[in-house]
C-alpha cells in the first residue's frame, strides 16, 4: 500500500497507457472489447484519481503527490511529477471527462475502433502527464505527446475537411512549441545547475528583463496558440467542427486548458517580471478575445463551428482573469478553466449526439428538437445556462470572480474598462447561445427533427448525467475548488503583481 | 632527358585517347579509347614511381573493369537510332565553359610562380633517387602502408565492394 | 436576530421546483400540484410567522446560510436578510404566488406540460425570494438572473411557435443589458466599499462620483428588470406566455424588483441626487409613454402589459422623489389589483378559448359575473376614481412628487442660480395626465370587453371558469379594496389602531431620507380633489367614447387623430427603430467581421498565406529541379570553377 | 617553367588538369549514360594522377618517406571504389535500360519530384 500511496500520481497518470497496451495485444475486429476496456482503464484513472482529491493538502510552496526518480542527470532532467491545487483541479477534470468519452463515442465509432481506443487513452495520459510534470524536459515530452493523438483522432475520425484541420492544428500548436523549446534550453544553460526542474529554474529566475521578454514571450506563444488567444485562434473552428465528437469534448474539455495552464504554471512565475510589463497586452487580447469571439458566434450557420467561436469567447474570460493579477480574478480564471471544460465539453457531447442522429451541422437544418427530443432539449438547456454564466450554474461564479478582480485590479492598466468591456460578454454570450438554443430546439420541427428522432439513450444519459451534476454541484459549491486553489493563485498573484518591486535574487550561481 | 621524352609521349597518348572517349559517337569506340588511355596512365605513374599502382591500373581498370563496360555495350547492343542525337543546350554551354574555367585556374595555379617546387629531402639532400632504390612504391612499401597504417579503410573497402556486387546483381537482376 | 430556518423561503419552492421538473412527468397530477402549491404555501406561511415575529427586540432576521464563494478578499455568502421590507414583499410574493398557483391549477388544466410549467413557477418563486431576502448584491443577483431565467422559459412555454420562442428570448437580452449594469455596478461598489453586502453598503460614506456611477449602472438593471425606458420593449411581448405567468411574473412580482432594489440601496441613492432626478424622470416618461400607448392597444394583454410598464413608472417616480415608501407601497398595491386584472383577462381568454382581441368580446358580463365584477373593482383601484389601494398609493406618488425636496438644491447652472425646484411639480403634472390616460384606457379596455353586445364568433360559447380561477380573483380584488389601509394618510389614522399598518410608518425605518429632506408636512386633500377628477374624466371620456358607442369609439378617435393613433398602435414603432438601429447593424457587424478579419484577413493572409508563399517559393526553385542531371552537373561544375578561383586565385 | 629537363609536378599536374576537364566535359556534354560513366572513370584517373604526383614531389619538405605513401594507398581506395561504382553504375543502366529503352541521361528525370 505504501508503494501505492507514494506513486499513486504516477499511476493514475499512466494507467491509461497500460489500457491502451492491452488494446493493442487484442485482435483488432473486437470493437467492443476495446471499448469496453478503454472504458474500464478511464474509469478506474478516474476513480483513484478521487484519491489525488481526498489525499490532497494543499501547503505553500509544496506539491502534493510529488515523486522524484533520476532520469538523466548528466543532462540535468528527471522524472519529478506533483500537483497543486490548479493542477490538480485540471488533473481531475481530465480524468472525469475520460470515460465520459469513451462512452460518448461508442456507437459512432465503428471503424479502426482500437486504433482509435489507443489513441484516446494516450491522449488521456499526455494530459495527464502534461499537468502533473515539474521537470520542463518531461512537461515538454508530454506537451508534445499530447498532439499525435489528437492529430489522429481529428485526420483519421473526422468529418470531410479533416486532413486540412488535422494539419492546420497540428502546425499552430506545433510551431509555438518549437519556440517554447529554445526558450527552456536557454533557461537550462542559464540555472546554473544545469537542471530543468521547475522548482530549480524557478528558483534562479532570469534577471535580465530584456531576456525575461524574449522569454516570456516564446513561452506565451505556445500557450497563446493553444489558449486560443485572438488572433491566433483560427485553428481551433476548424479543428472542433471537423473533429469527431469525442475530440471536440476532450480539445475543448481539456486541451485548451493547457495553453491557460502553461500561463498560470510556467510564463507567468517564471517571468514574472515580463508578465507584469505583457498583462495589459494580454488582458486586452483576452478583451478582444471576449467580444469578438462572441461576435464570430453569431456570424455562424454550422453548429459546432459556433460553440468553437464560445471557446474563444470563454477562453478570453480566463486571459483577462490571469493578467488582471488579483486573487479574485485569478481564481476566477482557474475555476473558469474548470467550469469551460465541463460546460463547453457537455455543448460538444451534446452536439454530437444530435449529429449522430441528424448528420448534419447546419444550423439551417435545425429546429424544433424540443418537441421530439424533451430531454435532449432540456439537458442542452442546462449546458447552455451554464455557458452563458447564469447564476447558480458554474459559469457564473467563474465570470463573476474574473469580472469582479479584474475591475478592482491595481496592478493591471486600465483594468476598469477592459472589465467593462469584457462585462459585455455576458450580453452577448446570452445573445448567441440563446439563439443557437432557439433555432436547434424552438420553432416548429424542421429537417433534421425528423427521421424518427431518438432522445437521450440510457448510455448517453450516463455521459451527460454527471456533466450536469458538475454544473450544478459547482455552481452551488465553488468553494472546495476555490480553497484547493488558493495555494497556488496566491503565490503566482503575489510573484507577478509584485515583481517591479523586488526583482528576483539569484540564489545559486554557476559553479565553476 | 629520356623521363621527359616519355612523359610527353603518354601525356599526349592518353589526352588523345582521352578525346576519343568523349567525341567518339559509338559508346564502343569509346571504351576502347579509354583502355587506351588507361594505359597511357600507367606509364606515366611509372614514371612518377608507383609501381604498384601502375600494375594495379592495368589489371584492374584497363582489366576488370574495362571489360566490364565492353560486357555492357555489347549487352545493350545499342543500334544506330538508339544512340540519340546529340544536342547542344544553352546550359552544357555554361557547363562547358566552367569546366574549361576550371582548368584554367588549376594550370595557371600548377604553372604559376608561387607553386613550390617540391621534392623528397633528407637534410638539405635531394634525396629522390636513393629513395626509388629504398623501394618507393613497390609493393612493399604501399602494403606496409595499407595494411598498417590505414587497416580500417581497407576493410571497409573490402566490404563496399561486397555491396556493391550484391547491389549490381540486385540491381540489374530484376526478379531474383 | 440571527436564525437558521430563513433559508427555508426559497429553499421548499427550489426542491419543489426540483421534484416537479425531474420526476414531475410521471407523477400524478395531483402529486404534481401537492408539491408546486404546498412549498409555496408553506413559505408564506413561514414568512408570514416571521412576519408577525417582526418587533421591537427583532427589527429583522437575518441568516447566514452558507459561504458561497470567497476568494481574495471577496466573500459572498448565501445569507438572507428579513426586514419590514422585504418581509412584505415575501408575502405579497409568495401570497399572491400561492394564489396563482391555485388559478393555474385551473388555468393549465388540459395543457400537457403543466409539470414544466410548476416546475418553472416553483423555481420562479425560489429566484424571487432569493432576489428579496438576499442580504448582499450578489445573492440578489442570482435571484436577479434566475428571475430573467423563469421569465424567459415561461414566455416561451409554447416554444413550437417560433413567435413566443423569439419574445422569451428578446426579454432574457434585454434583461442582460440591464443585469450587465446592475454587475458593473455591483464591482464599483465592491471596490469602495470592499463588500458586496447591502447593509455595509448601506451604512458605507460613498463619495459622490462613485455614487453616482453606481446607482446608475444599478439603474440601468433596473430598467432592464423593471421595463422603464428604453429597455422597456420586452415586456409588451413578454405576454406571449401563458396569462397567470403574465400575472404573477410581468406585473406583480418580478417586474417589480428594480423598485424594490432602488428601494433596499435607498442609502446609495440618496447619496447620488442627481441619480435620483434621472429615476424620476425615466419614471415619469415611461409612464406617460407607455400610458399614450395602452390606449391604442387592442390585445387585452397588451393593454394590461402596457399599463404594468407604466405603473412601474409611477413607482419610479416615487421611489426618484426620495419617497421610497410611496413607491414600494404603490408596488404592493399593483401586485393585488394588477393581479387581479391579468387572472381576470386570463379568465377571460380561457372562457373564450384563447380569444385575445378586445374588439371581439365585448357584454361579457353576463357569461363571466365573477370575473367582471372582480375586474370592475381591480379596475377601479387602478384608476383610482373611488379611494381604494391604488388611489391612495398613487396619490402619495402624486403628492410627494409635488412637494418633494429631493433635488430642489441642485442647480443646472454653475453659479447656481436655476435650481431643480421646478422638476417636483412637472413631473406630478405629467403623472396626473399619465393617471388620466390610465384611467381612459382601463376603462376602455373594461367598456369593450365587459359592457355592450357581444361581438366574438358565433361559435364560441363564453363561459365561466371553475370556482378554482374565480377564487383567487375573489381574494386578489379583497386585497385590492382592503390595501387601501397600507395608504391612509397620517392625519386620519393619527392614533388609532390602523396606524401601524400604514406602510409609512410601517417602513419608517428601512429608508435613508434624501439629502433635501422629506418633505414639509402637506395636506393631501388637495392632490385627493385633483387625483378625483382626473380619474373621472378619463371615466368620462371612455364612457362617452366606448360605453355608448363601443367599437366606433375607436373608430371615432381614428378619425381625428389618424396618424398619432396608427403610430400607437404600433407601439410607436420603438421595436423596429431598434431592429434597425441597434440589432439589425450588430448582426451585420458580426457577419461583416468574420469575413473580413476571421476568414480573409486571419485565415487568408495569415495562416494560408504563409504556407502559399512557401510554396510559391518551392514551385519558382522546382523549376530548377527537373530532373536533367546534366543540369545539375552543369551547375555543380559553375560552383566547382568558382570554388577553385575562391581558394586558388584569392586565397 | 622548363619543359623538358625539370622534373616537375607541374608537369603532371596539367595533365591531370586537362584529363580531369575532359572527364568533365564528357559528362556535362554527353547524353549516353555509359559514355557518362566512363568520363567519370577518366576524371578519378585525373584525381589519382595529382595523388601520385603530389606522393613523388611534396609540397612539403623533410617528411618521413612513409607520409608521402599515403598518396598511393589513396589511389589504391580510388581504383577500389571506382570498381565498385562501375558495377553499381552498370546495373543501374542495365536496370534502367529495360524499363525505358534509353541509355539517355536526359531522358530519366523521374526523380525530380
Amino acid at each position: 500500500m505504501a508503494f501505492i500511496e507514494s506513486h499513486l500520481l504516477t499511476l493514475v497518470t499512466f494507467l491509461p497507457v497500460l489500457g491502451a497496451m492491452l488494446i493493442a495485444l487484442l485482435p483488432s475486429g473486437e470493437g467492443g472489447q476495446h471499448k469496453g476496456i478503454a472504458f474500464l482503464f478511464s474509469l478506474l484513472t478516474f476513480v483513484l484519481s478521487i484519491a489525488l482529491w481526498t489525499g490532497f493538502r494543499a501547503a505553500p510552496g509544496r506539491y502534493a503527490f510529488e515523486q522524484r526518480t533520476e532520469w538523466a542527470p548528466a543532462l540535468g532532467f528527471s522524472y519529478h511529477v506533483g500537483l497543486d491545487g490548479v493542477a490538480l483541479l485540471l488533473f481531475l477534470l481530465t480524468t472525469f471527462l475520460g470515460p465520459i468519452v469513451v462512452l460518448s463515442s461508442w456507437k459512432f465509432i465503428q471503424e479502426r475502433v482500437n486504433v482509435y481506443c489507443i489513441a484516446l487513452l494516450l491522449l488521456e495520459t499526455a494530459i495527464l502527464g502534461t499537468l502533473a510534470s515539474l521537470d520542463l524536459v518531461l512537461f515538454y515530452v508530454f506537451w508534445e505527446a499530447m498532439l499525435i493523438p489528437m492529430y489522429l483522432l481529428i485526420g483519421m475520425w473526422g468529418s470531410d475537411r479533416r486532413i486540412y484541420a488535422a494539419v492546420k492544428f497540428f502546425l499552430f500548436t506545433f510551431i509555438g512549441s518549437v519556440l517554447m523549446l529554445l526558450a527552456i534550453f536557454w533557461l537550462w544553460s542559464n540555472s546554473g545547475r544545469k537542471s530543468f526542474d521547475y522548482a530549480d529554474l524557478l528558483n534562479a529566475g532570469v534577471v535580465d528583463v530584456s531576456t525575461q521578454r524574449w522569454l516570456f514571450l516564446a513561452f506565451a506563444l505556445a500557450f497563446a496558440i493553444k489558449v486560443p488567444i485572438w488572433p491566433l485562434h483560427t485553428w481551433l473552428p476548424d479543428a472542433h467542427t471537423e473533429a469527431p465528437a469525442a475530440g471536440s469534448i476532450i480539445l475543448a474539455g481539456v486541451m485548451l486548458k493547457m495553453g491557460t495552464f502553461g500561463f498560470i504554471r510556467y510564463a507567468m512565475p517564471l517571468f514574472p517580471q515580463a508578465a507584469l510589463a505583457f498583462a495589459p497586452a494580454i488582458a486586452v487580447l483576452g478583451v478582444i478575445g471576449i467580444v469578438y469571439g462572441s461576435l464570430m458566434c453569431m456570424a455562424q450557420t454550422d453548429l459546432k463551428r459556433l460553440i468553437a467561436y464560445s471557446s474563444v469567447a470563454h477562453l478570453g474570460f480566463v486571459m483577462l482573469g490571469l493578467s488582471a493579477l488579483t486573487p479574485e480574478a485569478v481564481s476566477g480564471a482557474v475555476l473558469q478553466m474548470v467550469n469551460h471544460g465541463i460546460s463547453t465539453g457537455a455543448l460538444f457531447l451534446m452536439v454530437g449526439y444530435l449529429y449522430e442522429r441528424t448528420h448534419t451541422r447546419d444550423l439551417a437544418a435545425y429546429g424544433g428538437l424540443a418537441t421530439v427530443a424533451p430531454a435532449i432539449a432540456a439537458t442542452f438547456l442546462v449546458i447552455t445556462l451554464s455557458s452563458i454564466g447564469l447564476p447558480g450554474t458554474n459559469g457564473f461564479v467563474g465570470e463573476f470572480l474574473v469580472l469582479i478582480g479584474t475591475f478592482t485590479s491595481r496592478v493591471l492598466a486600465g483594468a476598469v474598462p477592459l472589465a467593462v468591456i469584457g462585462a459585455t460578454g455576458v450580453i452577448l454570450g446570452a445573445v448567441y447561445m440563446l439563439w443557437l438554443y432557439q433555432r436547434v430546439f424552438f420553432g416548429p420541427p424542421r429537417k433534421a427533427a425528423g427521421h424518427g428522432l431518438q432522445d437521450l439513450t440510457v448510455r448517453e444519459w450516463f455521459t451527460v448525467a454527471p456533466l450536469l451534476l458538475a454544473i450544478v454541484v459547482i455552481g452551488l459549491a465553488p468553494q472546495p475548488l476555490l480553497s484547493a486553489i488558493k495555494e497556488p493563485v496566491d503565490a503566482v498573484v503575489q510573484r507577478v503583481s509584485r515583481a517591479d518591486r523586488a526583482p528576483p535574487v539569484r540564489k545559486a550561481e554557476a559553479q565553476p | 632527358m629520356a623521363e621527359a621524352i616519355l612523359f610527353y609521349l603518354f601525356a599526349i597518348g592518353a589526352l588523345f585517347a582521352g578525346a576519343q572517349v568523349i567525341f567518339r559517337r559509338n559508346p564502343i569506340y569509346g571504351a576502347l579509347s579509354l583502355v587506351g588511355a588507361l594505359f597511357f596512365l600507367s606509364g606515366i605513374y611509372v614514371l612518377l614511381a608507383a609501381h604498384l599502382i601502375a600494375i594495379l591500373q592495368i589489371i584492374v581498370y584497363a582489366g576488370a573493369v574495362m571489360v566490364l563496360f565492353v560486357f555492357v555495350i555489347m549487352l545493350l547492343n545499342l543500334k544506330e537510332e538508339e544512340l540519340g542525337e546529340q544536342r547542344i543546350t544553352a546550359w552544357k554551354g555554361v557547363g562547358l565553359a566552367a569546366v574549361v574555367a576550371s582548368f584554367g585556374v588549376i594550370a595557371w595555379r600548377a604553372l604559376g610562380p608561387a607553386f613550390p617546387q617540391g621534392a623528397l629531402m633528407q637534410g638539405d639532400r635531394r634525396v629522390d633517387n636513393a629513395l626509388l632504390v629504398a623501394g618507393f612504391g613497390g609493393v612493399k612499401t604501399v602494403g606496409r602502408i595499407l595494411y598498417l597504417a590505414s587497416i580500417l579503410p581497407f576493410e571497409v573497402t573490402s566490404l563496399l565492394l561486397l555491396v556493391a556486387v550484391v547491389a549490381a546483381v540486385v540491381v540489374a537482376k530484376g526478379r531474383i | 436576530m440571527e436564525v437558521t430556518w430563513l433559508h427555508l423561503v426559497p429553499l421548499l419552492p427550489l426542491i419543489g421546483a426540483a421534484i416537479c421538473g425531474l420526476v414531475g412527468k410521471w407523477l400524478p397530477k395531483s402529486w404534481v400540484y401537492a408539491v408546486a402549491l404546498g412549498s409555496v404555501l408553506l413559505s408564506f406561511l413561514i414568512g408570514l410567522r416571521a412576519f408577525i415575529g417582526l418587533g421591537e427586540q427583532a427589527p429583522f432576521f437575518h441568516e447566514l446560510w452558507f459561504n458561497w464563494f470567497s476568494a481574495g478578499s471577496l466573500r459572498v455568502d448565501m445569507a438572507f436578510t428579513f426586514d419590514r421590507l422585504s418581509g412584505a414583499l415575501t408575502l405579497v410574493v409568495t401570497g399572491v404566488g400561492f394564489l396563482i398557483h391555485v388559478y393555474s391549477v385551473g388555468y393549465m388544466e388540459e395543457d400537457a406540460g403543466y409539470w414544466r410549467y410548476f416546475s418553472y413557477l416553483n423555481l420562479f418563486i425560489a429566484a424571487m425570494m432569493t432576489l428579496v431576502l438576499g442580504d448582499n448584491l450578489v445573492a440578489m443577483f442570482v435571484g436577479w438572473e434566475g428571475v430573467g431565467l423563469c421569465s424567459y422559459l415561461l414566455i416561451g412555454f409554447w416554444f413550437t411557435d417560433e413567435e413566443k420562442a423569439y419574445a422569451g428570448r428578446k426579454a432574457f437580452i434585454v434583461n442582460r443589458i440591464g443585469d450587465f449594469g446592475f454587475l458593473i455596478g455591483i464591482f464599483i461598489l465592491f471596490n469602495q466599499v470592499g463588500t458586496v453586502g447591502i447593509a455595509q453598503i448601506n451604512s458605507a460614506v460613498l463619495p459622490l462620483g462613485v455614487a453616482s456611477i453606481a446607482a446608475l449602472c444599478l439603474f440601468i438593471g433596473a430598467t432592464g428588470k423593471s421595463a422603464q425606458l428604453p429597455l422597456y420593449i420586452w415586456l409588451p411581448d413578454a405576454m406571449a406566455g401563458p396569462t397567470p405567468v403574465s400575472a404573477l411574473i410581468h406585473a406583480a412580482t418580478m417586474v417589480t424588483a428594480g423598485v424594490y432594489m432602488v428601494a433596499r440601496l435607498s442609502h446609495l441613492y440618496v447619496s447620488a441626487p442627481g441619480v435620483m432626478v434621472v429615476v424620476a424622470v425615466v419614471g415619469v416618461l415611461t409612464a406617460i409613454w407607455s400610458a399614450l400607448i395602452a390606449t391604442s392597444q387592442n390585445d387585452i394583454k397588451k393593454v394590461l402589459a402596457y399599463s404594468t410598464v407604466s405603473q412601474l413608472g409611477f413607482m419610479f417616480i416615487g421611489v426618484g422623489v426620495g419617497a421610497f415608501f410611496a413607491g414600494t407601497m404603490h408596488l404592493v398595491t399593483h401586485a393585488f389589483f394588477k393581479a387581479c386584472l391579468f387572472l381576470g383577462s386570463g379568465a377571460v381568454i380561457h372562457g373564450l378559448h384563447g380569444e385575445q382581441d378586445i374588439q371581439r368580446m365585448g357584454g361579457l358580463r353576463k357569461y363571466l359575473p365573477s370575473t367582471r365584477t372582480t375586474f370592475l373593482v381591480a379596475t377601479i383601484a387602478i384608476t383610482g376614481i373611488l379611494p381604494i389601494s391604488g388611489f391612495f398609493s398613487k396619490d402619495e406618488i402624486l403628492g410627494q412628487a409635488l412637494h418633494t425636496r429631493a433635488f430642489s438644491f441642485l442647480t443646472l447652472t454653475p453659479d447656481g442660480s436655476t435650481r431643480l425646484t421646478w422638476l417636483g411639480p412637472l413631473i406630478y403634472a405629467v403623472g396626473s395626465f399619465s393617471a388620466f390616460l390610465t384611467s381612459f384606457y382601463m376603462w376602455r379596455c373594461y367598456f369593450l370587453t365587459f359592457s355592450g353586445e357581444y361581438r366574438g364568433p358565433e361559435n364560441v360559447h363564453p363561459h365561466e371558469s371553475p370556482s378554482v380561477m374565480t377564487l383567487p380573483l375573489w381574494i386578489l380584488a379583497a386585497l385590492s379594496v382592503i390595501g387601501l389601509v397600507l395608504g391612509l394618510p397620517q392625519a386620519w389614522v393619527h392614533g388609532t389602531g390602523l396606524q401601524h399598518w400604514t406602510w409609512e410608518h410601517f417602513t419608517e425605518d428601512v429608508f435613508s431620507r434624501p439629502r433635501g429632506g422629506a418633505p414639509e408636512e402637506f395636506s393631501p386633500y388637495l392632490g385627493y380633489g385633483i387625483a378625483l377628477i382626473v380619474g373621472w374624466a378619463g371615466w368620462a371620456c371612455s364612457y362617452a367614447l366606448y360605453f355608448k358607442r363601443g367599437l366606433a369609439g375607436d373608430e371615432l378617435l381614428t378619425a381625428r387623430i389618424h396618424a398619432l393613433r396608427r403610430a400607437l398602435a404600433n407601439k410607436l414603432y420603438v421595436d423596429e427603430l431598434y431592429d434597425f438601429l441597434i440589432v439589425q447593424p450588430f448582426w451585420a457587424l458580426a457577419r461583416g467581421l468574420f469575413r473580413l478579419v476571421d476568414a480573409t484577413l486571419i485565415d487568408g493572409l495569415f495562416v494560408n498565406g504563409i504556407p502559399a508563399l512557401i510554396a510559391w517559393v518551392g514551385a519558382m526553385a522546382r523549376r530548377f529541379q527537373n530532373g536533367d542531371v546534366q543540369r545539375y552537373l552543369a551547375v555543380t561544375a559553375l560552383g566547382v570553377a568558382a570554388l577553385l578561383y575562391v581558394f586558388l586565385v584569392r586565397g | 617553367m622548363d619543359f623538358f629537363h625539370a622534373h616537375q609536378a607541374q608537369h603532371y599536374l596539367v595533365l591531370a588538369a586537362m584529363l580531369f576537364a575532359l572527364g568533365a566535359a564528357g559528362v556535362v556534354l554527353r547524353r549516353n549514360a555509359i559514355i557518362v560513366l566512363m568520363s567519370i572513370e577518366l576524371m578519378l584517373n585525373a584525381v589519382n594522377l595529382t595523388f601520385l604526383a603530389f606522393s613523388r614531389f611534396p609540397l612539403v619538405p623533410n617528411s618521413p618517406m612513409g607520409s608521402f605513401l599515403t598518396g598511393h594507398a589513396a589511389v589504391f581506395f580510388v581504383i577500389a571504389t571506382a570498381a565498385a561504382e562501375a558495377s553499381v553504375g552498370l546495373a543501374i543502366i542495365i536496370a534502367v535500360f529495360r524499363s525505358r529503352t534509353s541509355v539517355n541521361v536526359d531522358e530519366f528525370d523521374t526523380l525530380k519530384l
